[in-house]
């Protein structure tokens, strides 16, 4: 381990990511961080890199350059299943259900050693639904299975890509609730793809600005709410 | 002037060795190597036909050889009932090729991808069946045999007869060449750049207005008639026609002569056919053993020559 | 048939992986049970052994060939099998000669039985028994084990399974090896009930493909449905036209598809 | 070239005694058209013969579904050209063989390797009908003294016989037509129903068996079996469609892996214990069926051929034994007689021009006037048709003691003749 | 050039079980400039697919000019003057951005079957003035693939202006897009020909009120308001689950 100092490590430690598809560069020099247990905000329009940054920290896209550390232990250029196996789950953006498995299947995939019970008591519409498939649920329960998929694995830092993506309202807010009770009750580190800002700012202790690939601008959650000329600025809201 | 500038010098230069290596051969090979180069060029011609389909169209026919076998068959047919003349012999390879080609190509174009493959291989096995069982037409897996050479006015005046090998290696270059540049003119022309937009990107065309179903048709019913043409030239050259022609090989052969040659290109299924015929026959001639060897290579190009030949020349 | 097309379907469809050696693999399991048929006497022997070795061999083949063409298109993948085929094929006769070789069916399945008034050989019922459990078998590991929800994530999404922690390139090779032992199943099968020549292969391949094409691809049930589709397509077709059985199938499967481009059970691709 | 060839045949002796034989001939063979190719004269003996090295290019199936033919065909020429010191007419004998696999693109490519590259004064091969008629107009055109060893298509010795291609093994009407006759006058057997493989040579056969039964007051119960050829997939439909109930036995043609096939499932389904008669060509139970399928063998089958593992006659058990030994312990079949008849005629045509092929229409008159005792009894040309005049035997299959599944002749017609049209 | 109204009928459009659309109505006058905005999933782009006829409404009906399109392919609406961009770019990624211009000009003049030597200079000529007004000239040669993010989405709505549409659907040009690509894009839009009818969809609200003259919400589906930015500003629906979910 570089660091010398002997606190402990950031849960997620990114350190100038250069990340694409093919030979386009989506993504460069993102340094960014999650400390144990906090929860983070990626901001940003569409197409700014939000997406991409969450995949290549998940392992989906090969890193270009750059470091990613989970726990201090370095994951980049792993592939996607090691990674996960290092304690990452990624709920991604679309949620991607496999539609023609079954709730059930949906949750059992993940080779973590979550516990079915608790994912249906946590999201009791789920346990009602066990037997459907995927793709018979609402979008919220889409969204719901997509994040208990996520929590089968017993993650250490889960990744959000845009959940509130086509919910609506009520349901967004049903769902900040459920987030901020995840991160308390399990511990997790959140790191959160947003474009919803009140969802975002419900959510998260931190945020990141992303613009044209690159991190622009970073504050506690609270200083960014209130400044609305940054938000116009950077999000054009 | 903006049409193609962006693929690199190699072309022109490649193409003139071809040509002048080509054009040469009859005066240097022995017989028997004349005679294979004039079974690689007309298996090019069809190989070219196809790549037109793959490379540009991005159609992978597995059923071409269906086109090919008409085509042989339709020249067997008329030359066999005395009609003598290269041109009346070539036009109905194409035309049957092109007759074929229309319907097969608007069912199978309802399907995209290994589905059109497949539905292709569908087509084309029907028809060699037809080839097989129709006996009254076809005499079966006998074949036709025993298909006369036209004879060329001009040519017979000078005592050149296109049963003398050298004078029918130069009709087969002559037509090659004559393809190359048909097809290259196509793949450069607003049609051709039409096919690899809907190749690409056929909602976009759509969105544009291009009827991308038709032109893929098009440029099937085109490929059909060339690899008629080809087929023609088989049935002159070897003087028979055989169901053997239609076989699902001989379409994978000719694909295999397109991806080790290097798709979209023109000039990589001329070199992939030349490589696959001497591979073969070379092989099969001299070494016992030549499947396991020609497997081997195979694989080893898949491996280590993943862009074809014409990759290697583009690379160099 | 059926065997060897849900070996196919399963690579094809959840690799993407056009693999023409697929043939290949039935017919050195055929020559693998007329080897050990001919040491040991026994058929029950060569049908636990064939589908290992071949199992095998198909993980080598993923680990050291396949797995370098994934992502380079069908064509790469068909050279590169057709390669395969082509040294198989000489292999196998350089081992064991041109000519055709056949097995007796295991004692207490020769001669004929009489069902129904029409009489059928003993050995063709128990094949089409053995792909009826192998078949059900597969049905019910595809729908109710967690192997089968993982192959079945694996076909829908392979981004999204590798991102819930699923070892893909593991899967990849074990499913690679999955589908070659089932061919080699399929070939041990067929053994006593064809004839066993090198180039048998080919012959089978091509049944197998429409069997896939035609239930849709990466799905169990619809190489199932193929199957028996092809199978009665088959037996209608003999009667109908003798010469020309296997026309009648590929007409059937321009049918299908010209109707329903992705076949029967397929999903579009 | 020549190196890597030699290299590479040197080490497939290594590895695989089991085609020592075959491959040792190959090396011989291939070593010599390297040589020859490199422009080098061949180095002949102190006591050998003097003339030009006599090439003669063999043009047979060596993969595919018929190599097992060209292997046994090359096998029977190498034997009698090793017990005539590969010399004859003072000239040194040697094979050059190319692959004549099964399509005719491909015997058409070999044809004209052997001809064109290697320069041969002869040709001699052809598993196949289609491949035999289709190069039969090159051949003819290029003058090439051609013998057919093997494929059996009418027409070679009628329509499109060639004063330069000469039959040393059948045609297609020969075996079949003493069959007619026999089922129907001898046995009494007056109902049969036709069984064949629908392609040429099945065609031509059941159509000469016809000839003499219905001739001999049979009756042909219709419909016909016939099966797709090859049949790759079930025999079950077609053995089912043999009525039984209605027909005094069958007559059929079938050969290789379709006639194992066939034979296989009509044994599972019992049809062949129910059957009275099972009558055919006799390449439908010639010896490599008959190891094939073991004991579905169906015993008392009556069939006609020019030849038979069981003949008696001296040449026969010589060249059996002789056969057996010097590959090691294959046994002999038909098609390994016709290539030791083959390289018979040969060298006894070239003897007779002393060694002289240069006037073609010569060296044609000694091959047509070649006759002598061959395993399968008398040898000869017809002068009408080129093709060769042979006695045809009745056998009947049995279970032999010492040899197993074989054929055992009950009766001959000598001298079958093809009609010539 | 015609001017083409655009209009959809209680158009509803279901996957299975969910409903992407429901009973919308939308009606754009030829000549105006429509924004339609709304939350992520709103619809947007499937009502845009609609109108293109890459997708067949489930229900409703879908006019271009007077005419029922609701049976035509896309091919046959981009034929009545209908033009599109892609919320993802979708180019012609073999082929070089001056050929990915070319294909689009040629639309316009109803094929690339014909190939005559004059047609094509003029062709080429207006390649050129194409490329260079839109700022992507430079890029004449590059294959397609290989551009980057801004200067795909650049030769994306260069694609839809070059068949000069006389309406034009456009999705989201402004995502991902820097500060001055913005501007270029925005003037690219305002200075299409008056009687273009326009009909876009855009998360960026600046470019929205730049451009649109009038403004329909969809939200789940549905079309909850539809007016004068002004109107659409003040509509506390709106605010609700739109704008004011900040």
């Amino acid at each position: 381990m570089a660091r010398s100092e002997p606190a402990t490590p950031d849960r997620l430690a990114v350190d100038r990511l250069t990340a694409g598809y093919g030979a386009s560069v989506a993504v460069r020099q993102v340094t960014l961080r999650v400390g144990p247990g906090e929860a983070v905000a990626l901001l940003g329009r569409n197409g700014a890199g939000k997406s991409t940054t969450l995949m290549a920290i998940a392992g989906a896209l090969r890193p270009m350059a750059g470091s990613v550390q989970i726990d201090g232990q370095a994951v980049a250029g792993l592939p996607s299943y090691r990674v996960a196996r290092s304690g990452v789950s990624l709920v991604p953006q679309g949620r991607r259900i496999f539609a023609t498995l079954s709730v059930r299947e949906n949750l059992t995939l993940a080779s973590g050693s979550g516990n079915l019970a608790e994912i249906y008591s946590l999201f009791p519409a789920l346990g009602v639904r066990s037997a459907a498939a995927g793709s018979a649920l609402s979008g919220g329960e889409q969204q719901m299975l997509a994040i208990g998929r996520a929590l089968m694995a017993r993650p250490r830092l889960l990744l959000l890509d845009e959940p509130s993506e086509g919910l609506a309202p009520q349901v967004v807010r049903v769902l900040g609730d459920l987030i901020a009770r995840l991160r308390h009750k399990m511990g997790l580190a959140i790191l959160i793809a947003e474009q919803n800002l009140a969802l975002a700012f419900e959510v998260a202790d931190r945020i990141y600005v992303m613009e044209r690939g690159e991190v622009v601008h970073e504050a506690p959650a609270s200083a960014f709410r209130d400044d609305h000329a940054l938000q116009k600025r950077y999000l054009g809201v | 002037m903006i049409r193609g500038r962006f693929r690199a010098a190699w072309r022109p230069g490649l193409l003139a060795i071809l040509t002048l290596a080509l054009a040469s051969v009859p005066m240097w090979a022995p017989r028997f190597w004349i005679y294979i180069a004039t079974q690689a060029l007309i298996f090019a011609i069809f190989a070219m036909s196809l790549d037109f389909l793959l490379g540009y169209a991005g159609l992978p026919s597995f059923g071409h050889a269906a086109f090919y076998g008409v085509g042989a068959y339709a020249c067997a047919l008329l030359a066999l009932r005395q009609v003598d003349g290269l041109i009346p012999l070539l036009v109905v390879g194409a035309a049957a090729g092109a007759l074929i080609a229309a319907p097969i190509g608007a069912l199978s174009l309802r399907t995209t991808g290994i589905y059109f493959l497949m539905l292709t291989l569908a087509f084309g096995q029907m028809l060699w069946g037809l080839a097989v069982n129709w006996t009254s037409l076809t005499r079966g897996t006998d074949g036709l045999i025993g298909i006369p050479r036209p004879t060329l006015a001009g040519l017979d005046a000078l005592n050149i007869s296109l049963y003398e090998r050298g004078p029918f290696f130069f009709l087969c270059l002559v037509v090659a060449i004559l393809t190359f540049l048909l097809l290259e003119m196509l793949a450069r022309s607003p049609f051709g750049k039409t096919l690899e937009g809907i190749r690409d990107n056929e909602r976009r065309m759509r969105a544009l207005g291009y009827p991308s179903f038709r032109y893929r048709l098009a440029a099937f019913v085109i490929a059909g008639s060339i690899a008629g043409i080809a087929g023609s030239l088989a049935a002159m050259s070897n003087g028979y026609a055989t169901p053997d022609l239609l076989y699902w090989t001989v379409s994978g052969l000719a694909l295999v002569a397109v991806v080790v040659g290097g798709a979209r290109s023109l000039i990589g299924p001329v070199l992939g056919a030349f490589a696959v015929l001497f591979g073969q026959l070379g092989l099969s001639t001299y070494v016992p053993r030549w499947e396991l060897i020609l497997g081997t290579l195979f694989i080893a190009f898949v491996l280590f020559v993943p862009r074809g030949l014409v990759g290697l020349v583009r690379r160099a | 048939m059926f065997l060897l097309a849900a070996g196919l379907s399963i690579i094809f469809g959840l690799m993407n992986v056009l693999n023409l050696a697929h043939g290949s693999f039935y017919m050195v399991g055929a020559y693998i049970a007329y080897s050990v048929v001919v040491a040991t006497k026994s058929f029950w022997l060569a049908l636990v052994v064939a589908p290992v070795l071949l199992a095998v061999v198909g993980a080598a083949l993923e680990l050291v060939f396949f797995r370098r063409v994934y992502g380079r298109g069908h064509l790469a993948q068909v050279l590169l099998t057709f390669g395969f085929t082509l040294v198989f094929v000489d292999l196998i006769r350089s081992q064991f000669g041109p000519t055709t070789r056949s097995i007796p069916p295991p004692s207490g399945l020769e001669g004929a039985v009489q069902v129904l008034g029409a009489t059928f050989s003993a050995y063709s019922l128990f094949v089409l028994a053995v792909a009826t459990v192998v078949g059900a078998l597969l049905l019910v590991g595809w729908r109710s084990l967690r192997v089968g929800a993982v192959l079945r994530a694996g076909v829908e999404d392979k981004e999204m399974a590798g991102l819930l922690g699923i070892n893909l390139p593991r899967v990849f090779t074990l499913t690679f090896a999955f589908g070659a032992g089932l061919a080699g199943l399929a070939g041990v099968i067929a053994a006593p009930e064809f004839a066993i020549y090198p180039g048998m292969d080919a012959n089978v391949l091509i049944l197998a493909l429409v069997v896939v094409v035609l239930g849709g691809l990466g799905s169990i049930e619809g190489a199932l449905l193929g199957a028996a589709l092809v199978g009665l397509g088959y037996v209608i077709g003999t009667s109908l036209f003798p010469q020309f059985a296997i026309g009648l199938i590929f007409a059937l499967m321009a049918a299908v598809l010209v109707v329903r481009p992705s076949g029967l059970l397929g999903r579009r691709m | 070239m020549a190196d890597e060839i030699q290299g590479y045949l040197d080490r497939k002796l290594v590895e695989n005694l089991d085609r020592r034989e075959f491959l040792q001939m190959g090396l011989t063979v291939a070593g010599a058209a390297a040589f020859v190719a490199c422009g080098g004269s061949p180095t002949s003996g102190p006591s050998g013969p003097t003339g030009p090295e006599f090439k003669l290019g063999v043009v047979l199936p060596y993969s595919g579904v018929y190599a097992e033919l060209g292997n046994s065909i090359t096998n029977g020429m190498r034997m009698y050209f090793d017990s005539v010191g590969n010399q004859a007419g003072n000239r040194k004998i040697t094979m050059i063989t190319a692959d004549e696999q099964v399509q005719l693109a491909d015997a058409v490519a070999a044809t004209k390797k052997v001809v064109e590259q290697d320069g041969v004064d002869m040709v001699a091969g052809y598993v196949s009908s289609p491949n035999a008629a289709g190069n039969r107009n090159y051949l003819d055109g290029q003058k090439i003294p051609t013998l057919v060893a093997n494929a059996g298509v009418n027409s070679l010795s009628r329509a499109a016989k060639s004063p330069f291609i000469y039959r040393t093994s059948f045609s297609n009407w020969q075996p079949a037509h003493p069959v007619g006759t026999y089922v129907a006058e001898k046995l009494g057997k007056k109902r049969i129903q036709l069984v064949y493989a629908k392609y040429g040579a099945g065609l031509e056969s059941v159509a000469s068996f016809k000839e003499t039964f219905t001739a001999a007051g049979g009756t042909i119960v219709g419909p016909d079996v016939a099966t797709p050829f090859p049949n790759n997939g079930d025999q079950t439909p077609f053995v089912q469609a043999i009525q039984i109930d209605k027909i005094d036995g069958i007559y059929s043609f079938m050969s290789g892996t379709d006639a194992v096939t066939f034979l296989k499932k009509a044994y599972e389904l019992g049809t062949l214990t129910r059957l009275a008669l099972v009558s055919g060509a006799g390449f439908f139970v010639e010896q490599d069926v008959l190891a094939a399928i073991t004991d579905a063998a169906p015993a008392g089958a009556i069939t006609g051929l020019h030849w038979a593992l069981t003949l008696p006659n001296k040449e026969n058990q010589d060249f059996i034994s002789k056969y057996s030994k010097k590959f090691s312990g294959r046994q002999a079949d038909v098609f390994a007689v016709q290539g030791f008849d083959t390289a018979r005629v040969i060298v006894e045509a070239l003897n007779g021009v002393k060694g002289n092929t240069d006037n073609k229409d010569a060296f044609m008159k000694a091959i047509a006037g070649v006759s002598f005792k061959s395993p399968r009894g008398d040898f000869k040309f017809d002068a009408n048709t080129n093709n060769v005049v042979q006695t045809i035997y009745i056998r009947k299959t049995v279970k032999d003691p010492k040899l197993g599944w074989t054929n055992q002749v009950i009766d001959q017609y000598p001298g079958v003749a093809d009609p010539g049209k | 050039m015609t001017e083409v109204r655009v209009s959809v009928a209680g158009v509803t459009v279901r996957f299975g079980a969910v409903a992407a659309l429901s009973r919308v109505d939308i009606d754009v006058p030829a000549g105006e400039r429509r924004a339609v905005i709304g939350p992520n999933g709103a619809g947007k782009t499937t009502l845009l697919n609609v109108i293109a006829g890459e997708l067949r409404p489930t229900e409703g009906l879908v006019h271009l000019g007077e005419q029922d399109a609701t049976p035509l392919p896309a091919w046959r609406r981009a034929r009545l003057g209908l033009g599109r961009t892609f919320q993802r770019s979708t180019l012609f990624d073999q082929l070089s951005v001056a050929e990915n211009v070319t294909l689009a000009v040629r639309a316009r003049l109803h094929g690339g079957w014909r190939f005559w030597p004059a047609r094509e200079r003029a062709v080429n000529t207006e390649v050129e003035g194409r490329l260079e007004a839109g700022g992507i000239a430079h890029l004449a040669r590059r294959r397609a693939a290989g551009l980057g993010h801004g200067e795909r989405r650049i030769l994306e709505i260069e694609l839809a202006l070059a068949a000069v549409p006389s309406a034009l659907l456009i999705d989201e040009p402004m995502a991902g897009l820097s500060g001055a690509e913005r501007r270029l894009t925005l003037e690219r839009l305002q200075a299409l020909p008056e009687d273009v009818t326009v009909v876009i969809v855009e998360h960026d609200l600046d470019a929205v009120f730049a451009l649109a003259q009038r403004i329909s919400v969809l939200d789940h589906g549905v079309k909850i308001a539809d007016g004068t930015p002004a109107e659409v500003r003040a509509n506390p629906r709106v605010q609700e689950v739109y704008l004011g979910a900040i």
